[in-house]
Formats: C-alpha cells, structure tokens, sequence
C-alpha cells in the first residue's frame, strides 16, 4: 500500500512536470508567432521582450505571485492578503500517513511541482500582452508592467478563481484560464493598446486600413505549432491527478478535446477568410488554431469531441471576425492577440454552459465581468503611470527606422533585409 | 529626352512619387542602394563591441523625362525630397540619346 | 491491488497521451521541412496546406476513420463496414472488474487516448502528400484530398492490418507503420505527382535536371530534428503499454533503435552524397534521416541497435539514389517524400525479416503490394476525378508569380526576396 | 507487491525515456542556435555539422564510449579499460526478485533508457564544440574529432566522476554535467579555436573588434528556448528516479531550479548589457539564459529557488563579461559558447558549496582542472594532429565565399542574400 | 560606344540574354529594380484589409555596345523581352564617353 | 561634371573607398548587381542535380566627379579594384548635365 501511494504521488508529480514543460515551452510558441507577424526590423526586439518576460514572471511569481495567488488562508474572497514566496515541500512521512479517502483533500502531488505549472501560466498571460503592442512600445517600460501583471494583476484575479476566493464561490467556471489566463492577458493588451494608439500608417485619414504584412510567416507558423503542442500540457495538466482511471480518462478526454478545437478553429476560420477575401489567408488559420484553443480551455473537459470541434469553430469564426472588428475601431494589434485570446477567451467562458450542467451563465458573466474590469482597471493605471513617469511609445523616427536598432542596437535579420521598407 | 537620377532618402519615396504623378511624369524606376557622403554612418554594438555602419540605405529613382519639363520635375522633386538633413541626396541629369517602349516599338517622346 | 490496476491504466494512457502529443508535434516537423525546401513565393502556401491538412486530419478521422480502421467487427478482412464516430470511453468499474489476465486482452488505457495517439498517425501520413505536390497544386482540391485519404483511403488499408483485417491474418508484419503509414502517404503522393507533372523548368528538353534549391535551409533542419523528436513517440508509443518491465524494456528498445537508425542514415546519406557529389549536400542527410526513420518503423523493437543502425543506413543509402532515380524519371518531388517514405518504407517493411523470426519475405511482399496497389489506385481515382472536376494543378502563370499570391494572397517573406527568382 | 515493482520499473523507465527525449530535442537547439549566429553564407554548413556530430556521437558511443564510461569493472580509477557495445537489457524476472532493499542497488530501470539519457549527453557536449569553432573550420576534420571525442575523450573523463572513478572518490560532486558535459565540451573547443585562429576580419590590427552580427536571431532565440526546454531533461532526468515520494519531490524541485536559474541569468545579462552597451543586445540575454542553466547543472537539487536564481544571475553576469573578456584575447567564438559552458560551467562546479554541506571547494577544483586540463591535452593533440594530417582551415576565399558553398555545396537562403556581404 | 539600359519584365530575363549573346553582346551587368508605370500593381489582402502593391517587380538591363551594332541590339533585345502585355518597359539609350577594362587597362573598344 | 560607372568585384569594396577617400571624392553611390561577361559562372550541385550559376554577384558604383579630376580617379579606382583575375569589370564614363544636391539645392560642381 505504502508502495502505491508513493507511486500515486510520483506518477501525478511527473505528470504536472511534464505537462508543465510542455507550457513552458509555449513561450517559445508566443515569440516565435509574434516575430513571425511584426516587421524585419522590429523582430530582434519583440524576441527580447518575450525571453525577458519570461524570466520575469518567473522571477516576480517566485517572489509574491505564487503566495498571493494561493494563500494558505484568504483574508477574505477579494483580497488574498500579502504573502511572499513558496511553502515548504510536502513531507514524504505525513503524505504517507494520509488514508485514501483524505488523499486527494491535499495536493498530494509535489508543492514544487505545483509551483513550476503555476508559474508557466503567469508567463502565457503576460506573452499574449507582447504581441499586441509590438513594433511601437519601449522595452524597458513593458517589462516593469511584466512585473506588476506577474506579480500582482494575475495573481490577484487568479486567487480570486484559482485560489478559492469569491469568483469560486460564485459557481464560476473556468477549467483552464480562459479567463484567468487568456482574457486577463489580452485586456492588459487591451489597456496598453489604448493607451499606445496604433502603428503609424496603419490607419489611413481616408477610414482605410493599411495592412503591415508580417515578415516571417514560417515562423509564425512554427509558433502556432508550438502554441498548439504546449496547449496539451496547458489543458491536460489542469486536470492536475492522473493516477487512477477516472482521471486518466479525464486527461485523455481533455487531450482529444484540445487536439479537435484547434482543428475547428482552423478550418472555420479558413472558411471564413475564403469567403470574404477569396483567398486562404494563412494568417487568419493561425489566429483559427489559436481562437479554437483559447475557446476550449474554459471546459475542455466535459464536452463530447465533436461540440468540442464546434465550440473550436466558432472561435475560429469569432477570432477572424474580431480582428477586423478591432481594425474598424482603430485599435492596432499586430498579432491578432487581442481577438484571439479576449474575445475567445470570453467566448469560452460563455460555452461552458453549453456541457457543463453545473454552469451558469450568470455566473460566467459575473466571471468575465470580474476579470475584465479589474485587469482593464489596474493595467490601464500602471500604463498611465509608465506613460507619465518614463514614456510608453517610442519616438517616431525610432519607429520608422525600427525599434531593433534603438532598444536592441541590433538587427534581427543583418543581412536579408534592405532598410527601406 | 533627359534621364534624371535621384538619390534620395528611403522614406521620402512616397512622397516624391506622389509630388511626380500631379506632373506629366508617367513612370519611374527605382532601385535599392547604398549611399557614401558627407552624413556618417552610426555606430552600433554587436556583442560589446562596436562598430560603424558605413553606408546607408538610399533609395535612386530614374525617371525619363522630356527635355521640356525638366526644371518642372527636379523643383518639384527637390521639393518633395528636401528634409534639410544631411544626406538628403543628389540629382544627376545625363542626356538621353533615345528611348524605346519595348511593347509597341514606340520611339523618343511617344515612348515615354 | 485495485490500486495497482489504476495505476497501470494511468500510466499506460498518459505514456500513450504523450507518445502521441510527440507524433503530433510531427506535424510542425513535416511544415518546417516542406517549407524549408521550396521555393521562398510558395512557402505561405505550403504553410496553409499542412496545418489546414491536420486540422481535416482530426475532422474525418473522428467522423469516419478511426471508426472504419478499428471497426467493433468488421465485415470481412477487406471490409470493416461503415461506421462513424469514436466509442465509448472505459468504465472505470469495468476496468477494475478484469483480472490480470484478462487485462491486456483489452486495451485497457483509455479509449480517448487511443483515438488521440491513432489520429495523429492519419496526420502524418497526409502531411507526406503535401510535401511531394508542392509549388505547383492547387490548395482546395488538396485539401479535398485530405478528406478522402484521411476519412476512406488511410482508414481501410490500416483495417487490414492494425483493425485485423486480412494482411494481420496474412502474418504481414508492420509494427508501426511504415507500410501503413509511410508507404500509404508516400503512394499517395506519387500518384498525385504523376497526374500533375513536374514543375515547369525542372526538366530541360536536353534531358537534364534544373536544380530548384530549397529557400531556407535552416527550416528543413529544424523540421527534420522535429521528425527525428516526434519519431519517438511514434515508434514508441506503438507499443501501446509500458506498465510493466517487459514493455518498458521494449520501449526503451525502440527510442534506441529508432534513434541509432536516423544517425545511421544521417552518416550513409552524407557519405553517398559526399562521394557522388564531392559535397556535403545537408538536404541529402535530412532526407538521410527520415529515410533511416522509414526504415526501422515496421521493427524497431527486435533489431539489436547495430542492426538497427545498419537498417537505417541502408534506408540513407536508398533515400539518396531514389530521389536520383526519380528525378531520372522526370517524377518531381520538391522535398524527397516519394523516396524517403515510399521507397524506404517499402524497405523497412522487407528489413522485417532480418530480425523478426515470425516474419516471412512473401507476407511481407503481400503486404507491401496490397497497401500500395490499393492506394495508388484509389489516389489516382480521386485525383483524376478532381483534376477532371476542378483541375488541380494553378496556372503557369500563378505558378511564376507563385502560389503564395494566387492562392493565399500573402506572401511568406514580403521583406526578404526580389520577385525575380 | 510484484506489481508494484514492475509499475516503478516502468514508470522510472518511462521518466528516463521521456527526459532523454528532452535532452535529445537540445541536438536541434544547438543547431538553431549556432545557425542563427554565424552568417548565412556559412549557415548550412554548421547545420551539416550539427546534424552529422549528432549521428556520429550516437554511433560511437554504442560502439565504444559508453562501455568505457560504464564499464562493469574499472581497471582503476582512471582507467576503465578497454570495452565496447552495450551490456545486456535487464531480466524482467531477476529484477522481481529483488527486494525492496537492494531494488535502488542495481539501476532498476531498462538498461537501454539508461543508454538512451547518456547518449544524448555526449551529443550535447559535442555539440558546443560545434558553435566554437563555426565559419572557418573544414567539416571533415571537425566530424573525425566529433569520433574521439564523443567515443574516447568524453567517455574517458565522464568515468572518473560518473562511472565511479577517481573524481568520485575524491568527493567531487557534478550532480548533471556543469564539468562532465559543459565544461568538456568548452574546452575542446577552445582547443580547437587556439589552433585555428580568429575568423579574418574578426580583429582589426588596431586591436579593436570587427563584429560580425548573426544572420538569423529568431532562429537563435528558438534555439534557445529549445535548450532551455531540454534542460529540464537533462537535469531533471539526472536524478535517474521518479518513482516515490522523495524522488519525485526532488525532480519537482531540479525542475523549478533549473527554469529559475535560467531566468535569473536572463534578467543578469540584459542588465549587464544596459549598463554597458546602453542597449538591450538580445544576444547577451540568450547567452545568459544558457549561462544560468549551465551554472546550475552541476548543483540542481539543493538549492532554494532564491539561491538557484542567483547561482544562474550569477552565471548570467559572467557570460557576458566572459565574451568580451575572451574578445579581448582574440579568442573568437562566434556563438559565446566557450564563456557559456567553459566559464558558466566552471563557476556551477564551484557555486555546488553554496549550498550542499557534502561538496568541498577543494573536490571541486581538483575535479574542474582534471576534467579541463586532460580535455584539453587530449583536444589539442588530436586538433593538431588532424592539422598536421589534413588541415583544419578552410582557405581564406573559401571563408570570404563562404563554407555552404565550398563545404556543403549549397546555400542555406539561396533567395534571401546578396553575395556582397 | 552607347550604353543600353532596358527595365524588362524579371522572367524575361533569360530569354534576353541568350538573344543578346548570338550578337557579339560579351556582357551585361543586371539589377533588380521596381518599376512604376502604365502597368498597375495588383491589389492585395493581408488580414481582411486591402492594399495595392504600386511598384512592380523589373530588372535593369545594362550592355555597353559598340555604336555600330545599336540597332541590331536595340531589335532582338525588343523581340525577346516583349509580351505585348502592358509593362514590358522601356529601353534607354545615352552616350559612353569613355569605356575602361579594369583587369587589363584596355579602353574603349578593346574593352568591351 | 563625369559620372564613373564601375562594375567591380564586392569583396573589393571597401578598398576602392578607401582609395577614393584621398582623393576629392566626397561621395559615392553602390548598388548590389549581378554580371556575366567573360568569367564564367561556377557549376553547383543540389541533390544530385548540376547547374551553372550564370550571374556573378558584382557591386555597381557610381560616383560623380569634376572633369578635371576624372582620370586621376580612373587611375586610382583601377589599381584598387584589380586582381588581375577575369572579371575584375569594367569603368563607364558619361557625361553629367546637371548635379543638384537636395538639401541645398546648391548646382554643378558645387553639389558635388
Ligand atoms: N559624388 C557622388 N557621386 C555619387 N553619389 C553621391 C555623391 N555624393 C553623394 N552621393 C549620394 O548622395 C547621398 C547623400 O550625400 P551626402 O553627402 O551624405 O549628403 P547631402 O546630399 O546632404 O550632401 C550619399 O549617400 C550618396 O548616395
Ligand atoms: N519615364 C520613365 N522613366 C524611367 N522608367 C520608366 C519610365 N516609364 C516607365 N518606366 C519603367 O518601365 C516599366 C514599364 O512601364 P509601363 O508604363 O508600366 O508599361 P509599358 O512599358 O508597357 O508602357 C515601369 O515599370 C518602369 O520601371
Ligand atoms: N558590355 C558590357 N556591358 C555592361 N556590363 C558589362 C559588359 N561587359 C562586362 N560587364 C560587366 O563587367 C563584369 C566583368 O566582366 P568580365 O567579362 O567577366 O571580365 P573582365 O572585366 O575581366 O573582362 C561583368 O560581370 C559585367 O557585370
């Protein structure tokens, strides 16, 4: 008996590693699609926000994020108290002594295990912020926001679901983070957008939008790939225990559910770039992969895999759709970022009702409301501060030589690229 | 017929092609080059260390002109050009002894 | 000891959970390549057919394939009899009833994960085609294809075999697919270039071959070492359980076998080349690579890994005179996909013999026919009958221009090239 | 009972199997990464070699290496004695008769995923090598020096400490190769770069530094992001078990050790980079990722997140200060490898005191200048010996056409570059 | 001597240059232009939004010819690059004062 | 005022600069070309398959000087440029009408 549990507890911790690698990996996936969409010149600099945020969610998680996002014990279901760094790691006598039925009343998988998933979430939020403002934000400003969001914005909602606190108790449902992940990571999109405007030239005085084509389009699909594989580990590991049949089958429904949704993204949202523009924009099917992902994650669980496939569709419908939308109203993400991880992120709350009989709508309304004021709230205050305190946007000449050269002093692509595009 | 060669600055081509088009300059040609003169080059780091980039991205125009407007296109060139910065460029005029429109074998003037 | 079981089925489905996550991160390898290995004005396009192909992939197999390749009972060894969508997922109760003997005449992992791991071989296949046709077909009729090899084609040939058709009765031996997988996609291809014909200028009327070089090679490393990492997962995970010291001894045996035969034909495939050529030609030791991947996938568990090593080296050697061969022949295949899967699957199924004591020469020979007699008829009906429909091969002015334009009205690299290339 | 043995065995085998895997994907993260830094014009021929040493080193250590670092009975302890291929995959029925006690005495997982994790290792040191020495070196030489190395260098040294020999009986403690792997690697390098000589142009007689600037950085940064990935691997594989409380406890904690340290080598050297050059050179900050991991490798257990956060920021200052330092010396290293692993690896072998009370500063040094001093005897020798032989520089146009052309043939961007440059 | 600039359509390319090597034509240097003209650039979608590519994909033709066999250039060089199609282009004559072979010093004739 | 045209070998750049900077040359224009002529394009394999790179990558300069300078340039530009190897290129000489320099819109020799 001794021996099973032990094997229990190795074989769950494993799991979460494992699936956790495979998020971590999903920071590549980020930097390789939004280098892929933004302009030679501006792609050493984006490479360097999405590699620095990285390591600064970590570092900021590590730091507050962690203990303020899952405190042993609430203040109350708004405020988790301040706490700083991690818990101690499970004592291998006490999980022993623990009786089945008690088993799983614990996390009884490593604490260390538990952070190192965590952790790799926070930075998927903060990876969907760097495409949208790509090609015209400062660097150094982005990262301090990465800071705050990791340390403070994100954990603070997170606890709020995650943590047990009042979205928790109001029946909210979101399996994975389509909310707390992806909708919180494209309004603090949001937020600096606004407060940024669009890229010169994108928008003519005429109404008329100016299309900025992105310089590497393997790259960005290479990302989609990346974004899509990690996505396993993203929806999979949420289910956090693997070890006995229920869960192994849970795991393997979820895997099959992630795999279809992205499918269906990717063939509606192909559809509709037929339709409407003739022709098979590559871009868009991305973006599809993408919207039909983030459209699952809030219930990839409970759905049969063929409204899973639906629910993907519509994603990826909504996402092509949202992204012109977004144009018309003059707001200039570069990756689609906004479209894809917001308004599917919404979206996927919305379509838990459609499986999960314990859903409400009401509920994942007041959800999405929560997460979307609160993140809109505070990002738009820590960019207005930024804005104030060190300049949020780079000058115009640094915007139209690139800001590769004046953040980075380097150039992505030295030898490809003729400097007057 | 005169061959006027601009070199200019990369992100002036717009504006000097729209400047041209309200003329009665019907085509240009444009090529992607690198300029030496009297605007330096800046220096960037690669890795701790430094270095200068020498030349610098220039764009050259060639437009075929009738010998009759040439003042008219390189004012209005100049105009659309000028930044009064450094390294705004050089107008080059060379005599053309005949021009031919490949599609229809038009010659000299018809063939502009 | 209920415990026990759980925890074998646990394991079991998340080791073939992640075998099948890495098959499907293939699918980024087979793009990567193809891309890296043609012409920069076709890549988008390329891009858009392989992941639009994986996501009709997931579709059809889910609505028709997986249920006509694993049938409850097939009609007969050549016809399982239609059939649509997946069964149902284990009964935790009823897995736990079975006793130990019992146990692995089911597939006790969950069912999901089997579906999971099996759909993402039917990518695979598919994603050869894409390789072969490309620079020159049309996308839709393409992807009309996909339909039909992934729902029919690809389904019914794996019956006779892996849903216990006749060739399984026939003692024809594939462990993991390089007759129905790899020989299938690679016939499919072929008779897909056959009606299409090569790209204009490849041949010139003297007889001689115009080398087309690929456009970015970088791309078609990365997605061979992505095949290569994949490779694992498909060899792997073809043992369908782990959870005991035999079969994790068997499954250690494949990563072996499998990784020893890709660095055998890594070193024969550049050796061949270094000797004809007098260069190292690297697309000559990608393509050396798979080939060695092909060669081992019908055994990769029995070979000792000198052998192993040795039957990927000869899979290098032939994947080099093959495309060779080919060329001679005027059949034209951008990435090597023809002779890479065809001819060195066709091999691997032969090498069977060397190692295997229950497999017979004639079997495997009845085998290797069967699947590709069949398929090269049935691909040739579906794509004549779309040729004659819709035509399938772009204009030649599209396909100067490239299809990248015609077809998806973006272009891959817009900074990077000069048009006239 | 017994099936609880047999589910640890296959779990152990399953973890050690998936970690490999990781460890191996780092093959295409060095390839990404070195192709992403050298110029394009020598692009595919660094591709050429790292896919070729990759072949090459899984062959020679199944035919020499690994029985030399392993062997059953060591003449002495520096001396394996002379050994070749595999030994036997374990007996399932003499592994049951194990008992609990003895069960961790032998390695009771499968003997193949034992070799499989170790052959990846050797790869990787060689695959340092690669970086080093790029744009310059012929491809020949540098393939029969990837032979010795990774058949007799590596194993040879990998035996003191691993394999049991002096280096761990003097308590010299390197827990997954800061020394063993990284520190190999570099100084076989630096080896080779000393007889080889600067690239032209590199230096300038003025004494100040040409830089050359890489030809690809998204390419770079996916190629570290790939590293980072495999990582988790190398180190959390290191622990060799998974399978109970306390084994899976301290994979959890390798893992968040590892990525924290990474981070914190990021965060280092952009700063350092901003304080020096003003700019945030992206390079630097992809160095400093690989600094941080190397710095932590040799110690990844033990430290708290904090420390292992600061043991990586450390090694994140020191790459950096590193290259420019080594620029100093005219030891050109187009990638930074020799200061990432030599310098960073050195430094994780000392930074082991910190924090594990068995590991004395002294054990340390006579492990880090044995491991060194014998690499780099051994490297120079054979590097001059092939020099003698065969020479080991291209000529000087060679270099200035580049080495695709007159190595490999080809070009890696036929269509992107103007040959000018 | 003349110099003979032609801005041809980029797959003409080789069917130019062979028709110019049955003349006594020993070398031509070629660019990569982009070209503005009669012809239109074509529209283009990139995200549900529309734009025109104005400037089209040309190359630059330069052969320094002898006076004598002008003509003779001017015509083959016309038969092989025309498609009858708009933007064929253009072909441009002016005078070369002065031709000089770099590897051997040899000027004017002797240098072509 | 003489516009020099020089189709020279790339890796021969930086020297030609150099010479030309102790000279009055103020400035310079360079465009990446591809030549055929005489030197021969080399053959390359890819996949077994031979072809003959035709086009030889040359650098094109273009540098205004005043007649009275212009063989002193020649002179100069040709010592730097020759290998002595086929194809080292050729020096053009035209005629220059008119120079303008934008910024200014200072003429002639003064624009220089
Ligand atoms: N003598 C010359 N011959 C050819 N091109 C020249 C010459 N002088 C300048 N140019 C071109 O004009 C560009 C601008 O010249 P520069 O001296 O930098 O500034 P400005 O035009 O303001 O005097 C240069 O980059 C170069 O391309
Ligand atoms: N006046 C001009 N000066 C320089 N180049 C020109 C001029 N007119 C046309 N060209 C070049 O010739 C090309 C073809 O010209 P265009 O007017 O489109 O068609 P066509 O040659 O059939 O009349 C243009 O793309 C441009 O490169
Ligand atoms: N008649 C010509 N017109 C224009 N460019 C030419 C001509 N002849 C040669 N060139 C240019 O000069 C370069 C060198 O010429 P080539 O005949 O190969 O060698 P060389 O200069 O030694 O005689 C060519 O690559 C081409 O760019």
């Amino acid at each position: 008996m001794e021996n099973t549990l032990e094997l229990r507890y190795a074989l769950d911790t494993f799991y979460f590693l494992v699936m956790g690698a495979f998020v971590m990996w999903m920071a590549a996936g980020f930097a390789m699609l939004e280098a892929g969409l933004v302009r030679a010149k501006n792609t050493a600099e984006i490479l360097t926000k999405n590699i620095a945020l990285y390591a600064v969610a970590c570092i900021m998680y590590l730091l507050v994020g962690y203990q303020l996002m899952y405190p042993a014990d609430g203040v109350n279901g708004f405020w988790p108290g301040i706490g700083f760094l991690l818990g101690a790691e499970n004592d291998p006598a006490a999980v022993l002594r623990t009786s089945g039925d008690e088993w799983y009343s614990g996390s009884y998988y490593s604490a260390r295990s538990d952070f190192f998933f965590q952790v790799v979430f926070v930075a998927t939020a903060m990876s969907i912020v760097s495409g949208a403002i790509a090609e015209r934000m400062k660097l150094w400003p982005f990262l301090f926001f990465a800071v705050v969001l990791t340390g403070f914005i994100y954990p603070l909602q997170g606890y709020w679901k995650w943590g047990g606190g009042f979205l928790d108790a109001a029946g909210f449902m979101d399996f994975a983070g389509s909310g707390v992940v992806h909708l919180t990571g494209a309004t603090a999109a949001l937020a600096g957008v606004l407060l940024l405007g669009p890229r010169k030239d994108k928008y003519r005085s005429d109404g008329r939008v100016n299309p900025i084509p992105g310089a590497n389009l393997p790259l960005a699909t290479l990302g989609t790939f990346i974004l899509w594989f990690g996505w396993f580990g993203f929806n999979g590991g949420s289910q956090l225990v693997v070890s006995n049949i229920a869960d192994a089958n849970a795991v393997a429904s979820i895997f099959v559910n992630t795999n279809m949704a992205a499918a269906g993204g990717v063939a509606a949202a192909l559809s509709v770039a037929r339709l409407h523009f003739g022709k098979a924009d590559l871009t868009m099917a991305l973006n599809g992969a993408i919207g039909g992902l983030v459209s699952i994650t809030a219930e990839p669980l409970i759905p049969v895999p063929y409204l899973a496939t639906l629910i993907g569709a519509a994603g990826g419908v909504l996402v092509v759709y949202g992204i012109m939308w977004l144009d018309r109203l003059r707001i200039d993400d570069p990756v689609g970022a906004i479209s894809a991880h917001g308004i599917c992120g919404a979206w996927g709350l919305i379509a838990v009702v459609l499986s999960n009989p314990e859903a409400a709508l009401v509920s994942q309304l007041i959800g999405l409301l929560s997460i979307s004021a609160f993140v809109m709230a505070a990002s738009l205050i820590v960019w207005a501060l930024l804005r104030a305190a060190i300049g949020i946007r780079v000058s115009d000449e640094e915007e139209f030589t690139g800001v590769d050269v004046s953040e980075c002093g380097i150039e992505a692509y030295p030898e490809f690229t003729s400097a007057n595009r | 017929m005169k061959l006027i060669t601009a070199i200019i600055k990369p992100f002036k081509l717009d504006d000097v092609r729209d400047a041209l088009s309200t003329l009665d300059v019907r085509g240009m040609t444009v090529t992607e080059v690198k300029g030496f003169g009297r605007q330096k080059g800046h220096a960037e780091m690669y890795r701790g260390a430094e270095y200068v980039v020498d030349f610098l991205p220039k764009v050259k125009l060639e437009v075929a002109v009738n010998a009759a407007i040439i003042d008219q296109v390189i004012e209005s060139l100049i105009s659309a050009a000028r930044t009064e910065k450094i390294g705004d460029g050089k107008i080059f005029v060379t005599d053309l002894e005949q021009v031919v429109r490949i599609r229809t074998g038009e010659t000299d003037e018809n063939a502009l």
